[in-house]
């Protein structure tokens, strides 16, 4: 075997510290290397002309090259290599930029250091054998999750692409947030008349099977092939039935016994509900937590009302999978809880400023249904402890954002611009009122944002004080606000009628959870990463997953939208073609030595291990053994390493190269 | 090539998704760290055999490494909860046999924590130089071997070569 | 070799001053401990009783090692380098020595100079000087009289020792060999009677000739395809225990060992026929695939194919392998069957 | 004992199984694996404190397993089984070396063994398994023979050895291994007669790569003893087969026990004593310890 190697000085990065010259030489010298040499960029065009020259000139079978960290440039160098006639898997990354001479000062310690990282190269090289790529069908289906403005988004535009989409959303409901506001920035224009006429589309689009009230509990299989179960959780309605009058809910006698979630607990709501008139599908939900029926088997008022004997109290949750070849994730966000700290939450809350204590004291979500002309005060501003028009109200920014100390060190990104907005939608209402608004700084970036915010200030004069408020508490009717104005440096008090808490955006409470479900890496806050902060922001590091909207971090709804259809585009380019080229780089049993144990079994996170019989002459089975299935399997190798009888090899990682590398040592 | 000065060879074990990750944003956030340390990738750590760490003390290391994603947060779902398993009962069993509980040691990194791979290896590197040798090992390597005179062909490039860099 | 046998008379102490010598010389002893034969630190260790059993394991591996490098190798960009072991030409003296040991070097001596002369086991053996002690006792596996020995048997011994008293040994010297390591030690010995230490020798019971090696030797040419064979199969556990403790097995295996990327050494290992794959070809292909193959092979070796060859039954009689045998499966038996 | 050889016999004259594995004797202090498939050789059979083989070994030998094959079915294979060799077939029954229906036990209540043959049965000459013995009925069986006796009262020198050990520092304890292993001959008794060392062919016996030198040099002897270790950590039932069958003396059971103490401490976990407890080996715990990570 003739082994090239090629030793890159990355400009002055690596062969400031590492003696690449020796390096390439003192390789020379190794058993089985034919070539070597050293070059200022071996990513550049030259750079791969040299390693594709020497391939041919020396006849080369694998090459080794020391450079970047393969996850930079592993594919550079193969498709170099592919290009000169070598298998792309008989090409090995020594790490000599970020595991080398990034990490060390001492010249002769990096550069022996390097050269055994080369030697360990190539040993491993010589045992590598070539692969080749695996190809898998695609199922052209993709699992929307989360039916708020970036799922609705995502679903129409994959299905308008002519692909078939599975839109599940936990809520009875579709239309998430963007349904319960009121107004949006910086246009002014109604939320919800912009937002039904989509949800709409998504309802009777014949591509589009909607799952309201369902939600993911399972994934399994891998990019092109997975398989999704969802819970459908029962409704007690008989969704084919119902015909969506609504009379269930206005006969209901249970009225007060539950919260408005939609109205953000500002308004009650009865046992058999509609989240909001203009909720899709407009099939109500029984709530059995406050029904009568299931509290002591009687009423059943429902029932007798439903002339299409919709009504169904046994229904019980189904479950249903579906063969899914992308899945788009868009389960949003939830609102900072500004409560105090709870032993359970990592967020420490704001005792301080009464939430919870003093019932004027409001989050934005709760405003934004105040000021809706479909809320609970049908778009008037009114308290919600009295009902009367609050004629000074102070809005405070930044309540729980860019505030380490209360468990979220990032900003919010849209509170200063709904603070603005809502600052104005009160000016306009309550003509003779007073706005403040408390804001460290303002982030007003996006087209017309700015100027938006500076219409707030000096068209509609809301009163912007820079500083943090430190405490709020009631007096004769009256919430004393006490902060402070850093740019007059002075204290400010004012007797305000209601307070506005623009809270922070955090993921949903089991983000953490279903990224397990998925199998999708999330941040500390819960926030799902993509795989890379700029290049590949809409796709998580799964294959086949993809992230849209509020849930990979805090963002306003063009962002949303904007994310939501690249998410669709990159399903729509995965559909392109009928199947998918895989890496190899996957597990496989050697039958005659396997013992049947079935440990590897049991480990395997993808159950992409089948028992296969083996049979004697008679037909009678005489062993069991493992065996892989190729497209399922993920190449994680665990089933190798717990395999007793070390039956089953990784391909790209066997045993024999690892030990190889171990032995160069 | 003479040593000086003892140096300890330390080998890590990695998963490609968290720690190697982590160990190339250690170098790209240019953190320091002792050069004693060789990376050795895998896929998962899940799929680290024991029998690694026992061929790393017969290749001569002194010290092991081995790392993966956080529990929870592997790219594989479960790979690193088997890991975690295996290793604690090896683990015991190594120190059972009288290898120092140092010798081998376990950590998790994600992709985001360059800081703490640096941090890893460098209290690694020096429990190890703590520990010094791990003579009891290489007493039963050194069985049955033998040094080789200097390699003719080996030999004369490198010390040609060193004469060339004086010279020029 | 014509060398005429010489009875002298060595009492126990000048026989223990003739060990501590020897040891202070800087050579190896051995003697029988309580499991194998012990390297003798300190002559307080020295048992010498004729009445004990065969150790758990002969003193085989310090002839032909259960581990040895036979060479070491480098390789280079383009080239191996080879590097010679120098065997260590130690001298060895086993004391006391049981007569179902003594001959097992010889034995052996045949396979390690047929094709191809083994320079380690011949300049270890060259080295050695075996002192037999007389065998005064035996169990229900020991045969040697069914394999042409005796306990009382000098065949193998350099030196033969024979208690006459409670402190005194005739003391036979039986070869060159044996003459040439006690001169030194002339002053500590009397001439001996042979008729009285011959008294001895035939008062001690002998176990009972269980087989007559001819027959069986007839036996297993007619009955290769015996099913006998496949009940001892069943039970047998294909382990190689039987091969380690026995004093003349000698299968060995050649790996090559790398200890370092370009380094390594080329070992010499003992190896066992009742290994499942201890003949399997690298097709794939086992022509003792089954345990009763093996069985019958290790039977024929020993009592058929090695008498053959050499002339010699490939076994002392010791019994060790069926005393350690885990599932108790008793050599004596077996041959003893290999009759119709 | 002729309860047994009847129920042996009727088992195999109503071809329910297809071999009895069971104990003859050899001697009177000494008995020994018989393989029985003729009706008429179960007289052979016994049942004594001299039973030591742990039989549950043959249920993976692929001989034996030929014999449960005929031309149409699989039958079944009878097995005499202490109550602790019942743990073995347990866990092969877990590990799906064999199913629960394909092997039919034959136990006994039991009071013990002797820790070699051709000992009086008593305290002094207990096996060592008997000592720290809880399972004197056996936990599965389809057929069960004697009665209830009581178990001779002897101290537990492995488990001061254990403890001995552990008083050691690193050291030492690598001396005291190292020495025992040294005088390992690779003869792999022990692995022979392990009744859940059943792969058909071990890792030792792999060249390509070589996992663990065959050489019986001090590392490979190290080697060798560690992975065995290991590979039986959370599997290994506490037979003792392996320690009776070193030629060596080496304490091998020792190193199993203790990890078997480990597992018993880190996971609540005995291999061997249910079939509905999910194996140590292939399954994990969310709130497994993570004491050793960083």
């Amino acid at each position: 075997m003739k082994i090239g190697v090629f030793i890159c000085h990355c400009g002055e990065n690596i062969s400031r510290t590492v003696d690449c010259p020796r390096v390439a030489h003192f390789a020379e010298g190794l058993p089985g290397v034919e070539y070597s040499i050293d070059y200022k960029y071996m990513c550049s065009d030259p750079g791969q002309k040299l390693i594709k020259d020497a391939i041919r000139e020396h006849k080369l079978d694998a090459i080794v090259v020391g450079s970047c960290s393969p996850n930079m440039h592993e594919r550079t160098f193969r498709n170099a290599a592919v290009s000169a006639g070598i298998n792309p898997f008989l090409v090995e990354i020594a790490n000599l930029r970020e595991h080398c001479s990034w990490v060390h000062d001492d010249v002769e310690a990096a550069t022996e250091k390097a050269i055994e990282l080369v030697r360990m190269a190539i040993e491993k090289v010589k045992r590598d054998k070539p692969l080749t790529k695996i190809r898998v069908p695609v199922t052209k289906r993709v699992l929307v999750i989360g039916g708020g403005i970036a799922g609705i988004q995502a679903a129409l535009d994959i299905a308008n692409a002519g692909y078939e989409v599975v839109l599940v959303e936990r809520e009875p409901s579709i239309g998430g947030h963007m349904s319960q506001l009121s107004e949006t920035f910086p246009t002014l224009d109604c939320s919800q008349c912009i937002l039904t006429p989509r949800m709409v589309e998504v309802y009777q689009h014949p591509k589009i099977k909607l799952l309201t009230y369902s939600e993911v509990v399972k994934v399994e299989g891998f990019i092109g092939n997975f398989k999704a179960t969802i819970k459908k959780k029962a409704r007690h309605i008989n969704e084919d039935l119902c015909s969506g009058c609504g009379l269930c809910i206005t006969k209901c006698p249970t009225k007060k016994k539950s919260y408005n979630s939609f109205e953000e607990n500002l308004a009650f709501r009865p046992a058999v509900y509609v989240p909001f008139p203009q909720a899709v599908p407009n099939i109500p939900v029984i709530d059995e937590t406050v029904c009568m029926y299931y509290k002591n088997g009687k009423c059943g008022m429902c029932v007798k009302v439903c002339d299409r004997g919709a009504i169904d109290f046994e229904q019980k949750d189904t479950m249903l999978v579906a063969d899914i070849g992308a899945i788009i994730v868009a389960t949003g966000y939830k609102l900072y809880n500004i409560e105090k700290a709870t032993p359970e939450s990592k967020y420490k809350g704001y005792g301080e400023y009464g939430y919870g204590k003093y019932r004027d004291v409001i989050d934005g979500l709760q405003f934004e249904r105040i000021a809706s002309a479909s809320g609970p005060t049908a778009g008037e501003i009114k308290r919600p402890s009295d009902g009367k028009e609050p004629k000074k109200i102070v809005f405070i920014q930044c309540v729980g954002s860019r505030d380490p100390s209360k468990g979220i060190s990032y900003c919010s990104k849209i509170c200063c611009m709904y603070t603005a907005k809502q600052a104005m939608l009160y000016k306009h209402k309550v003509h003779d009122g007073e706005a403040y608004v408390f804001y460290m700084d303002i982030r007003a970036g996006g087209k017309m944002y700015d100027e938006f915010v500076r219409r707030a200030i000096e068209e509609d004069h809301v009163k912007y004080i820079r500083g943090r408020v430190s405490k709020i508490h009631e007096e004769n009717g009256k919430y004393i606000v006490k902060g402070e104005d850093t740019i007059a440096g002075m204290p400010v008090e004012i007797d305000a009628d209601m307070v506005v808490l623009a809270t922070a955006m955090i993921p949903q409470d089991n983000a953490p959870k279903l990224a397990q479900t998925i199998g999708i890496p999330y941040d500390k806050h819960g926030f799902y990463n993509e795989a890379h902060p700029k290049l590949r922001p809409v796709e998580s590091t799964t294959a086949g997953v993809f992230l849209a909207g509020a849930c990979q971090s805090p963002k306003d709804i063009p962002e949303s939208v904007a994310m939501a259809s690249a998410t669709a585009s990159k399903a729509i380019i995965l559909f392109a073609s009928d199947t998918l080229e895989r890496e190899p780089v996957v597990a496989k049993v050697n039958e005659d030595l396997c013992a049947g144990c079935f440990y590897c079994k049991k480990v395997c996170p993808f159950g992409a291990i089948e028992v296969r019989d083996i049979k004697d002459v008679n037909g009678i089975i005489y062993k069991e053994v493992a065996y892989i299935n190729q497209g399922v399997c993920q190449g994680c190798g665990t089933c190798t390493a717990t395999c007793l009888s070390k039956s089953i090899e990784l391909a790209g990682f066997n045993n024999e190269e690892i030990f190889a590398e171990i032995a160069a040592l | 090539m003479s040593k000086q000065k003892w140096e300890p060879k330390i080998v890590a074990f990695v998963c490609n998704w968290c720690t190697y990750a982590g160990a190339d944003l250690a170098g790209t956030s240019r953190l320091k760290y002792p050069a004693n340390t060789k990376i050795i990738r895998v896929m998962c750590s899940g799929g680290i055999d024991p029998v690694f760490i026992l061929k790393a003390f017969e290749r001569g290391a002194d010290g092991v490494l081995v790392s993966g994603c956080h529990p929870n947060d592997c790219h594989y779902n479960a790979g690193n909860f088997h890991a975690r398993r295996r290793w604690d009962l090896f683990h015991k069993l190594l120190d059972f046999v009288g290898i120092e509980k140092d010798r081998l040691q376990f950590s998790w990194i994600s992709a985001s924590e360059g800081k703490k791979f640096a941090d890893v290896i460098t209290k690694v590197t020096k429990d190890i130089i703590a520990l010094g040798p791990f003579k009891t090992y290489q007493d039963m390597n050194a069985e049955f071997t033998t040094v080789f005179p200097e390699f003719a062909e080996a030999g004369n490039k490198e010390i040609a070569y060193e004469e060339e860099m004086t010279n020029g | 070799m014509s060398f005429k046998m010489e009875e002298k008379i060595i009492s126990k102490d000048d026989l223990l001053k003739l060990c501590g010598d020897v040891i202070a010389k800087g050579h190896t002893l051995l003697a029988p401990g309580i499991a194998e034969y012990e390297q003798v630190k300190d002559v307080s260790q020295i048992r010498l009783d004729s009445s004990a059993l065969p150790t758990k394991t002969s003193y085989k591996s310090y002839v032909f090692p259960k581990a040895e490098p036979i060479l070491y190798y480098k390789r280079s960009k383009s080239d191996v380098q080879l590097i010679d072991v120098d065997v260590n030409g130690k001298k060895i003296v086993v004391l006391g020595a049981k007569p179902c040991d003594t001959n097992s070097i010889n034995i052996l001596k045949h396979l390690f100079n047929w094709d191809y002369e083994d320079e380690f086991f011949n300049l270890r053996q060259k080295h050695f000087v075996i002192i037999g002690l007389m065998c005064s006792s035996f169990d229900e596996y020991c045969f040697c009289t069914s394999v042409g020995s005796s306990p009382v048997s000098e065949e193998g011994s350099d030196l033969f020792l024979i208690p006459i008293n409670e402190d005194k040994f005739a003391l036979r010297i039986i070869t060159e060999k044996g003459k040439e390591f006690i001169e030194p030690y002339s002053e500590f010995l009397k001439d001996g009677d042979e008729a009285k230490s011959n008294a001895v020798l035939e008062s001690i019971k002998k176990p009972e000739v269980a087989f007559d090696s001819k027959q069986v030797h007839e036996w297993l040419g007619d009955n290769f395809e015996n099913p006998k064979w496949e009940g001892i199969g069943n039970v047998c556990l294909s382990c190689a225990q039987c091969a380690f403790v026995c004093p003349v097995c000698h299968c060995f295996d050649l790996v090559d060992e790398d200890y370092s990327y370009s380094e390594g050494r080329r070992m010499k290992n003992w190896d066992g026929c009742q290994f499942g794959h201890f003949t399997l070809h690298a097709s794939g292909h086992n022509p003792r695939d089954i345990q009763s193959k093996r069985y019958r092979q290790r039977v024929n070796h020993k009592f058929r194919y090695y008498v053959d060859k050499f002339g010699e039954i490939l076994c002392t009689g010791c019994g060790r392998c069926s005393r350690g045998c885990p599932v108790s499966i008793d050599i004596k038996e077996i041959v003893s069957n290999c009759k119709d | 004992m002729d309860e047994l050889r009847n129920y042996a016999r009727e088992l195999l004259e109503k071809e329910e199984v297809a071999a009895v594995i069971g104990y003859q004797q050899v001697t009177e202090k000494r008995t020994k694996p018989i393989v029985i498939t003729d009706p008429a050789e179960t007289s052979r059979l016994v049942f004594n404190e001299y039973c030591l083989n742990n039989l549950a070994v043959y249920l993976t030998k692929a001989r034996i397993r030929s014999l449960m094959r005929t031309k149409d079915k699989t039958m079944k294979l009878a097995i005499v089984a202490k109550p602790c060799d019942v743990h073995s077939i347990v866990a092969l029954i877990q590990e799906n070396q064999i199913h629960r229906n394909d092997v039919h036990i034959i136990s006994f209540n039991c009071h013990g063994v002797v820790k070699d043959f051709g000992c009086d049965f008593n305290g002094d000459n207990l096996a060592a398994k008997c000592i720290k013995c809880e399972t004197h009925k056996p936990l599965y069986f389809d057929k069960i023979f004697g009665e209830e006796k009581q178990t001779p009262k002897a101290g537990d020198a492995s488990l001061e050895k254990i403890n001995e050990l552990e008083k050691l520092n690193s050291k030492e304890r690598f001396e005291f291994f190292k020495s025992e292993f040294d005088k390992c001959i690779k003869c792999y008794a022990c692995r022979a007669v392990c009744p859940l060392c059943y792969c058909q062919r071990c890792i030792t016996d792999k060249a390509i790569p070589r996992w663990i030198e065959s050489s019986s040099h001090q590392r490979g002897n190290f080697s060798w003893n560690i992975v065995r270790a290991f590979h039986l950590s959370g599997r290994c039932t506490g037979c003792g087969e392996c320690d009776r069958a070193c030629p060596m003396d080496i304490p091998l059971s020792l190193i199993n026990r203790r990890m078997a103490m480990e597992v018993k401490d880190l996971f609540s976990f005995v291999s061997g004593r249910s079939l509905e407890t999910p194996t140590l080996v292939g399954n994990f715990d969310k709130k497994d310890s993570d004491e050793i990570f960083m």
